[in-house]
């Protein structure tokens, strides 16, 4: 793992390398160079396999992470590539070239995120969604709370209480 | 028909420029080679006509006023050939013309002699 | 997006013309649902017997409820015995289960079964879900309340009801279809405007006629 | 009578004449010329009417006062006075032809060709041996000349290609006629005629040499490339005087002089025409110049012509008949082809889709063509059947094989040619230029081709009583063809109609029941017509001689009627099927299998004639000779014309590319043909026995429930709706064959009936299907779909069809069925019998395939908007299932006279019938009951749904349900494309289209063989003469040598 | 007309009877297969029940004439066939219609109703439909060939196609039944029988409540309904039917209960044992041993 890295740093500029576990580490790197440090890792490293890619909402830090996380299946090891890119105009390049898998993944991303992949085919299309019209529910400024409540007439009569609160209260109705 | 007599050496002669001729019509690429072959084919085969009508010590059969009177038919040698050859040589003639006109519109068109060259048209 | 289908398109006839083919229109059935009249005393009391003895359930697993209707057919519950047994389309069935919660798309596709099955027709509602969105009562995508987009006979509740909830629920339905309440496929009809803006608020993408015969 | 030597007078002396004309006075001499050539014509004519109408005396004129062996004589006998006509009219029209070419090249342009006719006159009427040495080489400078005038260098190499050879060849001809005098004194043919007895050992030699050298002239198989290359490339014109005039003078060359030769040199003569015959037309088949092709079927005409005159030891005094029908014909159609073809100016033999711009030009090609392979009414039909008649006599069967062989060979080409100028794709081609001095020629000679052949016909002794009415009025319809279509129509129909009522009286037994399926059936599909617009050319002509041949069938009293009738019904339908827009290549494949089958029939006929005293048909009840091969042959000969399997390649295509009113025609009427054959010969020769055990009907019933079964099986696997119900007919077919095999009482009224339902039910999905075509424009099922909604005529009409074609109680086709069924328990054919109920149970899967993939399904959104099938085409599809509905309520009215008409043949195992009722010795069947049974039922339960489904609500095409989706498009939500996937995994390895393959094997063998062969033809002068040489010395070899 | 009159009564009462025992056959049968999976099953008049209720809907579709008629055709098939059989040996009174047709008669009539059926759920527009017709007529095909090997054998061995006559020839003895006296044929009969009733191994035709397939995919209501009293009545005939042939007739109702309820069982332990061939599977095995067998019948029958 750990010769991986160096050797990538040699061809790469790597932010920042966390190794979790003996076989997964994470690892940063920028928009611009991910698509070809991931490239190297399949062609040259052996990292055959896209597990999955997914993405986070940093809201507070105002960017998403993206994250790839690639196995290779004769060390038997884990490598995620995390890569930061801005709310605004959130858009990354497309991997689909690379695992013809990527592009339902990123047609996920697409529509639960609003990132959006140039070039990914059938990208724009509904994947799960049919007619969403609000923003993409993954974000972490949609509520989903309030949404429901507007859309899903809501039973009335509902209670909703604080799990620890409430348990406490019913256990241990004397404290 | 005798050995070495005349009308048997001109009649093997004959065969012999016959097929020299043959000879050189299926040999030769030349055209004007092959005409020249068939010429001597032409000239064997008249050879051959004149050797068979010949009769040992008997003349032309030019009837003139002196052999007509008597028994000019034993005199003679057979005129049949005579008349057949003459014939002949003037169609062997008008061919072998007809042929060298051949030959040089021929060689007017693609410039060449060579038998070969002039395979346009086959199968 | 992705709705080409819908759309009005021009195709050119064998003789060379355009024709204009309208796919919701022209593919489509476009009639709105009728309610129809019961039969009158013993007779429409008899048809109701052989309703409730012959209960013919549609066979689609609409979320995570439909595993506990699988025991049902097992020699250990045998719902067989109840006259209830399992049909593979919807036009021969006579009862929907909607075996938990809903998503919006599924919804879509509930709706369509729904009223591809013929009157009267009976729905069964499984689990906390279906009646005030379970434990997704808050999710983005998830319906709170089934009886707003259609008629529902019979709630069985639980997170999920065990196959013994299911056969008690079952045998209500029993008993309602024997009463003569279960007319959820008139009141449908009744109140068609209302379910239809309903289910239209929510599913976007109508890409269906009004009514699915 | 103006004296023969005034033909050679005249066209000397026009031709020394013409040497003074100047170079302004081209058309001057011309005209001169053709007055010339004209009133040589005018002798030879005249003196042709004297032999024929006078009975004159043959003449001799002798020149310069002595008689022979001292001077030339001529002699103007019936033979000459003929054969010079042919070459003065070929030379007089010849010359119209070339006018604008011979102005160009002027007066001595006229003077060659002068000279060459000369030359072919004299080389006719001399009877001096020299003389016609002297003659054979002024016509063939003068041919050499001609050609000299083109400017084209390939020309100029072919002319000198074609010099050395005659050169060579009139160079042993000399040497030959030299030492012929040597051993006789004289150069008289009649004397050499006369000494011919006793020859001496080197006159045989001699006159070997002449011999051979003539055969040279008529340029034998492989010796002949230098003549094949004057016909490549020489004018049209020029060409056309060579194949009409020098190989026709050169033929009676041969004539003349052929008591010269031995009988065992007869043989080798005959040995190198078949050769010449087969070789050439092997070669011809990869021929793409048209001009090439035609030097390659005149080469090989020739030949045949040598071979007739080889063989004329067995043919006798029938020779002259023969050789002058095929020779004439021969004479007329190449001169006419090759003119046609200098109009064309193509050099590829696709490019001549080109000549359908003129319509009249396209006709006489068609003309020239049939006339050339032997096709009624043309003389070469009588000539080649009297030919292989008189072969069969003196048990020449080897002879027989080969220029069957030859014939077949040569249809391939011809017909192939004649497909490319009907069907391909000529929009892009400039018209070509036509010149009436250019059309005339032909014309004439096209209609001569009809004068000779009406002539050869009234002197033949079993020809002349054939009726030719029918044919007749079918061709006087080329006359109306101007005219719109109800009229021609109306006047078909009335015309039919008029002779059926005409022939009515006449009919007895099987005849009166296939009659009333040709002439009933070809009225009620010719209504169809009506649906079309417009003018329709050259559909009614050829409709109507098909249904002459088909009357001809059963008004035929002699077997040659029979052939004819074959013939013509061939003719008929082949033009039929091509006006198909893709059926160039199935008409072509319908084509050459029904001359396959033409010729086995004609070997058969022949076979049967030996030893009787005439021709009637009843003659095949006692055949003396082979009665098994004749039996055999004719049985295949007629089992080509119903498909059977291995025989049937032909059938899919041709029937399902035709038009819509054309396929009932072929396929539900004109496959009866061959079981009306069957049906005869059945009945006249009974069974035969193979080696003496192994009888023929019981393997024709084999190959009948074979074919039953793989007929249907095809047809389950066809996605062409057209081409399916082609594949059910060769299915229905083997029913019948095996029906007929069964030769008792119930099978031979199985098979008869389903003939007659089988005329109705294709009649009827054929109209209807091809009128669902009509409006949809495709024939492909899965393309269709849904229809029902926008045809429900027409799904009608396939619903009736396809219950009656899958003989489904209580529709008439059961009825056929169930007799079937009690006919095998008679005959203990078990097994045969199960495969045939296999049959029927495929019969379903089609059937229902056709009528779901079509009617049923999604409708597509093309056809959202099409309409109901033309009403005309709908009109006679409800005249047939009044008569089907009828026939299944009242069955015996179609079985009892069936059954009578049988019963003088098989009279036990019938039928009991009382009423409706009818028993068998097996089981019992009433089909009135069972009818009315049936329809109480229906009706019963019909109303008892009706109560209890009131009120349903119409929905359309996609209120279906769909696992909670909903379809997205009709195309994809039609089951109907490789409708039986899964039951061509478990057999399909049976329909693998071996049968097609192993044909298609055999045509690209023959291909491969005549490519193979035509390699010797390098195009090198030299070579060419290499082959004289060597067609010599093998020759005599072969004469002499002993072996 | 009297006659008439009676027949058609007789007929009515044959119905009746066949109806009912096809409808109770039916659910008893069910009743056998859950108790030997150890459930307690249906109730045995279950499909009673179910065929009153569909013909109680209320609403019902339609997709044009041919869908509305397809069932009346498929009934009309099953009525037809029950009808021109002899049920009861010896019986004028259910005899029928049997006079009018014979055995070549009944074998075709049979598929009457099937092609009726197929061009009505041909025009619902179905995919499935047309793939359970595509289906169940090449499967059909291939099971004919070893029946009809059975049946020429029997018309061999009684010189006779009259149904009437092979019961005849059958009576007196159970060893004079034709499955003693032509075991093969009748194996081969059997073993097509199987096809014949569309049980396991061979149900891939309708494919009974997995998925929706089959030909009456869009069926339902009293459409349904119709479609229902036809498989009480179109099996029993059969049954009734191979009983004639194979197994001696029936001189009594009792008889005839009892025979074809074991004719019947015999498709219902196969059906249990095996599991279900794909179409390609069964057309491939029809073509092999059953098929053998038939043609070892008819060469036997023929030749000893």
């Amino acid at each position: 793992m750990q010769t991986i890295i160096e050797n990538l740093q040699k061809h790469f500029q790597v932010v920042s390398y966390h190794q979790q576990r003996e076989n997964l580490g994470f690892l940063i790197a920028s928009k611009e160079v991910a698509v070809g440090l991931i490239t190297h890792l399949r062609d040259y490293e052996g990292f055959a396999h896209l597990v999955l890619l997914t993405a986070v909402d940093w809201i507070e830090d105002e960017h998403f992470q993206l994250t790839y996380l690639l196995h290779h299946p004769e060390k038997k090891v884990d490598l995620g590539v995390r890569v930061m890119i801005s709310r605004e105009n959130a858009e990354m390049y497309s991997i689909h070239h690379l695992w013809e898998q990527a592009r339902t993944y990123q047609r996920e991303l697409r529509e639960m995120f609003g990132i959006n992949f140039p070039g990914s085919p059938d990208v724009d299309k509904p994947f799960i969604l049919e007619g969403w019209e609000e923003i993409p529910p993954y974000r972490r400024d949609f509520d989903t709370k309030e949404y429901s409540e507007k859309t899903y007439f809501p039973r009335p009569g509902r209670e909703t209480h604080d799990p620890a609160e409430y348990m406490k209260k019913k256990l241990y109705p004397n404290e | 028909m005798q050995l070495f007599s005349i009308e048997y050496i001109s009649l093997v002669v004959g065969f012999l420029i016959l097929l020299i001729g043959i000879w050189g019509i299926l040999t030769r690429k030349n055209i004007l080679k092959m005409v020249i072959g068939f010429s001597l084919f032409d000239t064997g085969t008249h050879i051959i006509i004149v050797a068979l009508g010949y009769v040992r010590n008997k003349t032309a059969p030019i009837l003139d006023q002196a052999n007509l009177q008597t028994n000019t038919a034993q005199k003679i040698v057979d005129p049949v050939p005579q008349a057949l050859v003459l014939t002949a040589i003037v169609i062997g003639l008008g061919v072998t013309a007809l042929m060298l006109v051949y030959a040089m519109k021929l060689h007017n068109e693609k410039k060449t002699l060579n038998i070969e060259k002039y395979n346009d048209l086959k199968w | 997006m992705g709705k080409e289908y819908i759309e009005k398109r021009t195709v050119i006839s064998p003789e060379g013309n355009p024709i204009e083919v309208d796919p919701l229109k022209d593919y489509f059935c476009d009639a709105a649902p009728k309610s129809c009249k019961s039969a009158s005393g013993i007779i429409e009391k008899f048809a109701n017997w052989a309703r409730s003895e012959s209960l013919w359930v549609l066979g689609f697993g609409t979320g995570c409820g439909a595993i506990e209707m699988r025991p049902l057919m097992t020699p250990r519950f045998d719902a067989y015995r109840f006259g209830i047994q399992w049909r593979p389309t919807p036009r021969q069935a006579s009862v929907f289960v909607i075996s938990g919660y809903l998503s919006v798309k599924t919804l879509k596709r509930v709706v369509r079964s729904y009223e591809q099955m013929q009157n009267p027709k009976f729905v069964v509602a499984l689990g906390s879900c279906t009646i005030n969105g379970g434990m997704y009562w808050d999710s983005y995508n998830t319906i709170n309340r089934l009886d707003h987009y259609m008629p529902v006979d019979v709630y069985i509740a639980g997170c999920m009801p065990r196959p013994e909830a299911l056969l008690a629920g079952f045998d209500k339905l029993k008993h309602i279809i024997r009463e003569g309440r279960g007319e959820g496929a008139n009141k449908y009809a009744e109140n068609f405007d209302w379910y239809k803006g309903n289910q239209k608020k929510i599913i976007k993408d109508w890409d269906m006629p009004d009514y699915n015969w | 009578m103006v004296a023969p030597i005034y033909i050679i007078a005249t066209l000397l002396g026009v031709a020394f004449a013409l040497g003074l004309f100047g170079k302004k006075m081209n058309s001057m001499a011309g005209l001169l010329s053709v007055v010339a050539l004209g009133f040589a014509s005018f002798i030879s004519l005249e003196w042709l009417a004297g032999f024929w109408l006078y009975d004159r005396a043959a003449e001799y004129i002798y020149t310069a006062g002595f008689k022979p062996p001292f001077s030339i004589n001529l002699l103007m006998g019936k033979d000459e006075a003929l054969f010079t006509s042919l070459i003065n009219i070929a030379g007089f029209f010849g010359t119209v032809y070339l006018w604008d070419k011979l102005k160009k090249i002027g007066s001595n342009g006229y003077v060659t060709l002068m000279g060459m006719i000369l030359g072919l006159n004299v080389i006719i009427m001399t009877r001096d041996l020299f003389n016609l040495f002297v003659f054979l080489e002024i016509s063939s400078i003068a041919t050499a000349g001609l050609i000299i005038f083109s400017q084209n260098l390939k020309t100029i190499a072919a002319g000198f290609k074609y010099m050395l050879a005659t050169g060579i060849i009139s160079g042993i001809l000399l040497l030959g006629i030299i030492f012929m005098y040597y051993f006789t004194g004289t150069l008289n043919i009649d004397d050499f005629l006369a000494v011919h007895s006793l020859a001496v050992k080197g006159f045989g030699v001699a006159v070997f040499f002449v011999l051979i050298s003539i055969v040279l002239e008529l340029k034998p198989f492989p010796a002949n490339g230098w003549g094949l290359d004057v016909y490549e490339s020489a004018d049209s014109g020029i060409a056309a005087m060579i194949s009409a005039g020098t190989a026709t003078a050169s033929f009676f060359v041969m004539y003349k002089l052929l008591p010269l030769g031995t009988p065992q040199f007869h043989m080798v003569l005959a040995g190198i025409g078949l050769a010449t015959f087969i070789g050439s037309n092997l070669m011809g088949l990869k021929q793409t110049n048209p001009n090439r092709l035609l030097g390659y079927s005149s080469i090989g005409q020739v030949g045949l012509l040598v071979t007739i005159l080889g063989l004329s030891e067995f043919l006798g005094e029938r020779t002259t008949f023969i050789a002058y029908s095929i020779l004439i014909s021969h004479f007329l159609a190449k001169a006419g082809l090759f003119w046609i073809s200098g109009i064309v100016k193509r050099s590829e033999i696709k490019e001549w889709a080109v000549l359908r711009n003129n319509r009249l030009l396209l006709i006489l090609f068609g003309v020239f063509i049939f006339t050339l392979i032997g096709f009624p009414p043309f003389p070469s039909f009588f000539g080649k059947w009297d030919l292989v008649l008189n072969m069969a006599s003196n048990n020449q069967y080897f002879w027989i094989v080969g220029i069957l062989i030859g014939s077949l060979l040569e249809g391939v080409y011809l017909f192939r040619w004649l497909g490319y100028a009907l069907k391909l794709d000529n929009a892009e081609m400039p018209a070509f230029e036509v010149k009436w001095n250019k059309v005339l020629p032909i014309a004439v000679f096209g209609a001569a081709t009809f004068v000779v052949g009406y002539f050869v016909s009234s002197i033949h002794p079993y020809a002349k009583i054939i009726n030719y009415i029918p044919l007749a009025v079918a061709l006087a319809f080329v006359l109306i063809d101007f005219l719109p279509v109800y009229v021609k129509n109306t006047l078909a129909i009335l015309a039919m109609a008029y002779y059926y009522y005409y022939l009515y009286p006449t009919l007895s037994s099987f005849g009166a029941v296939f009659g009333a399926i040709f002439m009933v059936g070809g009225i009620v599909t010719l209504i169809a017509g009506y649906a079309f617009k417009g003018q329709r050319r050259g559909f009614y002509p050829f409709a109507l001689m098909m249904f002459a041949g088909l009357i001809g069938l059963i008004e035929a009293k002699t077997t040659l009627g029979f052939f004819y009738a074959w013939e013509v019904m061939t003719v008929g339908s082949y033009f039929l099927i091509i006006r198909g827009k893709k059926s160039m290549p199935h008409a072509l494949s319908y084509m050459l299998f029904s001359m396959g089958g033409a010729y086995l029939m004609l070997a058969g006929f022949a076979i049967a004639s030996v030893g009787q005293f005439n021709l009637d048909m009843s003659t095949l009840s006692h055949v003396l000779v082979h009665p098994t091969w004749v039996f055999i042959l004719l049985a295949v000969g007629f089992l080509t014309k119903t498909a059977s399997l291995g025989l049937h390649i032909w059938l899919p295509g041709a029937h399902a590319e035709a038009e819509t009113d054309v396929s009932p025609m072929v396929s539900a009427i004109l496959l009866k043909a061959g079981v009306f054959g069957l049906v005869t010969l059945f009945l006249a020769m009974g069974d035969q026995l193979i080696g003496g055990d192994v009888s023929v009907i019981y393997l024709l019933g084999w190959l009948g429930a074979i074919t039953a079964v793989m007929g249907n099986l095809m047809a389950a696997f066809q996605e062409d709706a057209k081409r399916l119900l082609a594949y059910s007919s060769v299915g229905v077919l083997g029913y019948i064959l095996f029906g007929l095999s069964l030769m008792s009482h119930l099978g031979w009224l199985s098979a008869v009936s389903i003939s007659v339902t089988h005329f109705m039910f294709k009649s009827l999905l054929f109209l209807a299907i091809g009128g669902v075509v009509w409006r949809v424009k495709t024939k492909e099922m899965y393309r269709m779909g849904g229809l029902i909604k926008r045809m429900p005529f027409s799904f009608f009409s396939v619903l009736i069809g396809i219950i009656v074609l899958a003989g489904l109680p209580p529709l008439s086709g059961f009825s056929g069925k169930w007799i079937f069924y009690n006919a095998v328990m008679a005959k203990e054919w078990y097994l045969q019998g199960a495969l045939i109920f296999f049959s029927g149970m495929i019969a379903f899967l089609y059937t229902f395939r056709l009528i779901h993939s079509v009617f049923l399904g999604q409708l597509k959104d093309e056809h959202r908007e099409v309409k109901e099938a033309p009403f005309w085409i709908l009109v006679p599809q409800y005249m047939i299932i009044g008569v089907l509905l009828y026939f299944s309520a009242i069955p015996n009215s179609l079985l009892k006279p069936i059954g009578k008409i049988i019963s003088p043949y098989f009279p036990t195992g019938g039928l009991e019938w009382t009423g409706q009722h009818a028993v068998s010795t097996y089981g019992y069947w009433n089909g009135l009951v069972i009818f009315y049974i049936v329809i109480a039922i229906f009706v019963t339960v019909l109303v008892w749904l009706i109560i209890n489904n009131r009120k349903a609500q119409k929905v359309k095409q996609f209120n279906i349900v769909f696992a909670a989706e909903r379809p997205f498009k009709p195309e994809t939500s039609h089951y109907a494309y490789n409708f039986y996937a899964h039951y061509r995994k478990a057999i399909g390895i049976l329909v693998e289209p071996k049968i097609t393959g192993w044909w298609e094997g055999v045509a690209e063998w023959a291909h491969a063989m005549g490519d193979k062969f035509r390699k010797i033809y390098n195009g090198n002068g030299q070579s060419y003469l290499i082959h004289i040489m060597a067609f010599i010395v093998i020759i005599y070899l072969i004469s002499f040598g002993g072996f | 007309m009297g006659t008439i009159v009676t027949k058609i009564l007789y007929a009515l009462l044959t119905l009746f009877i066949v109806t009912n025992y096809g409808l109770i056959l039916s659910g008893v049968v069910r009743k056998i297969g859950a108790r030997v999976g150890r459930r307690h099953g249906i109730r045995f008049y279950q499909p009673y029940i179910d065929l009153i209720k569909n013909y109680t809907f209320r609403t019902r579709i339609t997709h044009g004439i041919m869908y509305y008629i397809g069932p009346v055709f498929r009934l009309t098939g099953g009525i037809g066939l029950l009808l021109f059989l002899p049920v009861i040996y010896g019986s004028p009174v259910f005899d029928n219609f049997s006079f009018a047709g014979d055995l070549t008669f009944v074998l075709y009539f049979q598929f009457f109703g099937v092609l009726g059926m197929a061009l009505g759920a041909g025009e619902s527009g179905h995919p499935y439909s047309a793939l359970g017709v595509s289906r169940g007529l090449a499967q059909t095909t291939a099971m004919e060939l070893p029946l009809t090997l059975g049946v020429l054998a029997l018309a061999v061995q009684y010189h006779t196609l009259n149904i009437h006559e092979i019961v005849a020839a059958q009576q007196g003895s159970i060893l004079h039944w034709t499955l003693f006296t032509n075991p093969l044929a009748a194996i081969a009969m059997m073993l097509s029988f199987l096809a014949m009733m569309g049980r396991s191994p061979f149900d891939v035709v309708l494919a009974p409540q997995e998925i929706p397939i089959g030909p009456p995919t869009e069926y339902h209501s009293a459409l349904l309904g119709v479609l229902q009293l036809n498989r009480a009545i179109f099996p029993a005939a059969k049954l009734i039917l191979f009983m004639n042939l194979l197994f001696g007739g029936a001189t009594n109702w009792g008889e005839l209960v009892i025979k074809t309820f074991f004719i019947y069982m015999w498709s219902v332990f196969v059906g249990i044992a095996y599991p279900r061939f794909r179409v390609d599977q069964s057309v491939r095995w029809y073509f092999g041993i059953p098929l053998l067998i038939g043609v070892a019948a008819i060469l036997v029958v023929k030749y000893f």
